[in-house]
């Protein structure tokens, strides 16, 4: 059954203070060997991916999952909720709405949340 | 589909209540989240109220001293019926 | 019957993550299910060798000792346990199935196990 | 200065799930040798002291606490937003209007949050 | 009266907003407290129309990409001056 | 010059305290200060020796000898560093003032400076 499981990625926390969404991201580098895993952005985790954030601690993580054409999603609810638009975010990463971020979570046969 | 949730976050109990009533969902609470099950709690109220089947770790409400505070549409489960829970739904989404 | 993967972060005591661990953990392997857990970030914490029993609180390193003895195979970030200076503390070998690894092995666990779950 | 410290402890999260609580009735306990702390219970930490709740790991300290006289104090809000009242707690406990609450943090020179 | 919040629990900005004027009041946000800064809380923005004096981390601000997003009432301080800051207030409430 | 009293919980490398501990006592020392720092709980852990640099993330033994050799005291909490099986691992006397203590130094530092901030 391995073949078919989704993996969803899921960032819930801020991108300083804890180290939860750069060990997020290690780990959907690490999981893509053998899976194609989708990261799910909601709550405060947006603002990982707003542009002015101090991104040394995982840039390499964002570029190399963006190489392997693998999806970053944004749940456009956390940031209406935060006063966050497009505009404040990277290129690297696709808002979508919040509807389809539930269907996404609900498809996936295993989801690991930060 | 079984939202497993283990942490102070009730984002989780949010998301399974905006299920439609056609996905089988339980909300399963451990650890600090079996908080939620309190009675004031209005988002697991309404879950309960939109007939969303909840249970909750047995040994976690008693050690907090709970059992009187919650719901009795709230179930109790022990940690052998939890695993079984977990082998028998589909999707686990881990909260 | 089925396998069990199993992913925490918490070290031990400041949190009841490793605690609830151990116990669905024993649970599993007492229905005869297989289980397979990965610890990241503080959760290599939660091996080390000689945690002093103290009245009244749970002991985590006898309860993995518990389940390491059932069967259960336990993995270690490797990294984690570096970053930490915790690496010559933890468990060996001779306890049962646990040892270091990378987070590619938290990927053969999912590969390997029919649920994964995560406690926070 | 020291003798005119007033020491705060504030208990804000719940009794399991962290060794929080228990440690900080652990700081009071240890704290009174050289000080007069009140602690202060407020949020999900009220539920510590429920009649109910395990005490295994703290009761030594609460009747400690007692023995000498020191004030466990709850904040009356934080208990009414969870449903919970006078009768749900143990005797050992002071319940007070959320307005003291905040007068005696205020009036401390040192708060110490568990 | 210095309100010293380092944690992700907004209880600290709250109480500091119940004392009265007569209160000299500093909020101090550090660690990811400085989240509540966003001009989109609630919370912080009410505590600066009653003219609470609200300071940050300018080192946490700037790591988390925020200047752009908190309301200029908020005073960014470095290290240096928070230890002043610390100095100067006779009360500390640690939250 | 003033004395200041610094009260954590977190280890190190899981949250952002140990690292926050590390600059403001810093930032105390350059200004002339004192510093007396009491680590509890998981705290204890950010005293540990070996840990690995890491690119990219802040260093925390480093960055507690760094204050140690400006004269910074730290005391760990016995207990804590007991049943985390830590205890061995805590850096040494020659470090400088750093050693293990109860929770009564936690109130012998309350009476000795003029300001205690936690950082949680």
């Amino acid at each position: 059954m391995s073949e078919e499981k989704n993996i969803v990625i899921l960032l819930r926390q801020p991108p300083h203070g804890t180290l939860y969404p750069v060990e997020g991201l290690r780990m959907t580098v690490a999981v893509s060997a053998d899976f194609d895993p989708i990261t799910v952005v909601i709550n405060d985790a947006v603002f990982a991916f707003i542009k002015d954030v101090d991104k040394t601690m995982y840039s390499m993580h964002i570029e190399f999952i963006r190489n392997i054409d693998l999806d970053i999603l944004i749940d456009k609810k956390s940031l209406d909720e935060r006063g966050l638009t497009k505009d404040d975010l990277i290129d690297d990463v696709e808002i979508k709405e919040h509807q389809e971020i539930l269907d996404i979570i609900a498809n996936s046969t295993v989801t690991i949340p930060f | 589909m079984l939202y497993f949730i283990t942490g102070e976050d009730i984002t989780g109990v949010e998301l399974a209540m905006e299920h439609t009533d056609d996905d089988d969902v339980t909300i399963l609470l451990l650890q600090n989240a079996v908080y939620f099950a309190n009675k004031s709690n209005k988002t697991v109220t309404q879950a309960l109220n939109q007939n969303k089947k909840i249970s909750a770790c047995k040994e976690h409400i008693d050690t907090r001293g709970l059992s009187n505070f919650i719901s009795d549409k709230i179930k109790l489960v022990d940690n052998s019926k939890i695993i079984d829970l977990i082998f028998e739904s589909e999707t686990i989404i881990n909260m | 019957m089925a396998r069990l993967g199993i992913l925490f972060f918490d070290g031990p005591y400041q949190k009841q993550a490793s605690e609830t661990v151990v116990k669905l953990s024993n649970a599993a392997l007492d229905k005869g299910h297989e289980v397979r857990i990965f610890c990241y970030m503080d959760a290599v914490n939660a091996l080390l060798d000689n945690q002093k029993k103290i009245e009244g609180i749970f002991n985590i390193e006898e309860g993995f000792r518990e389940i390491l003895t059932k069967g259960a195979t336990i993995r270690l970030c490797n990294l984690c346990l570096l970053v930490r200076g915790t690496m010559k503390n933890c468990l060996k070998r001779e306890c049962g199935d646990v040892k270091r690894a990378g987070t590619p092995d938290l990927a053969k666990i999912i590969e390997e196990t029919d649920r994964l779950i995560v406690i926070c």
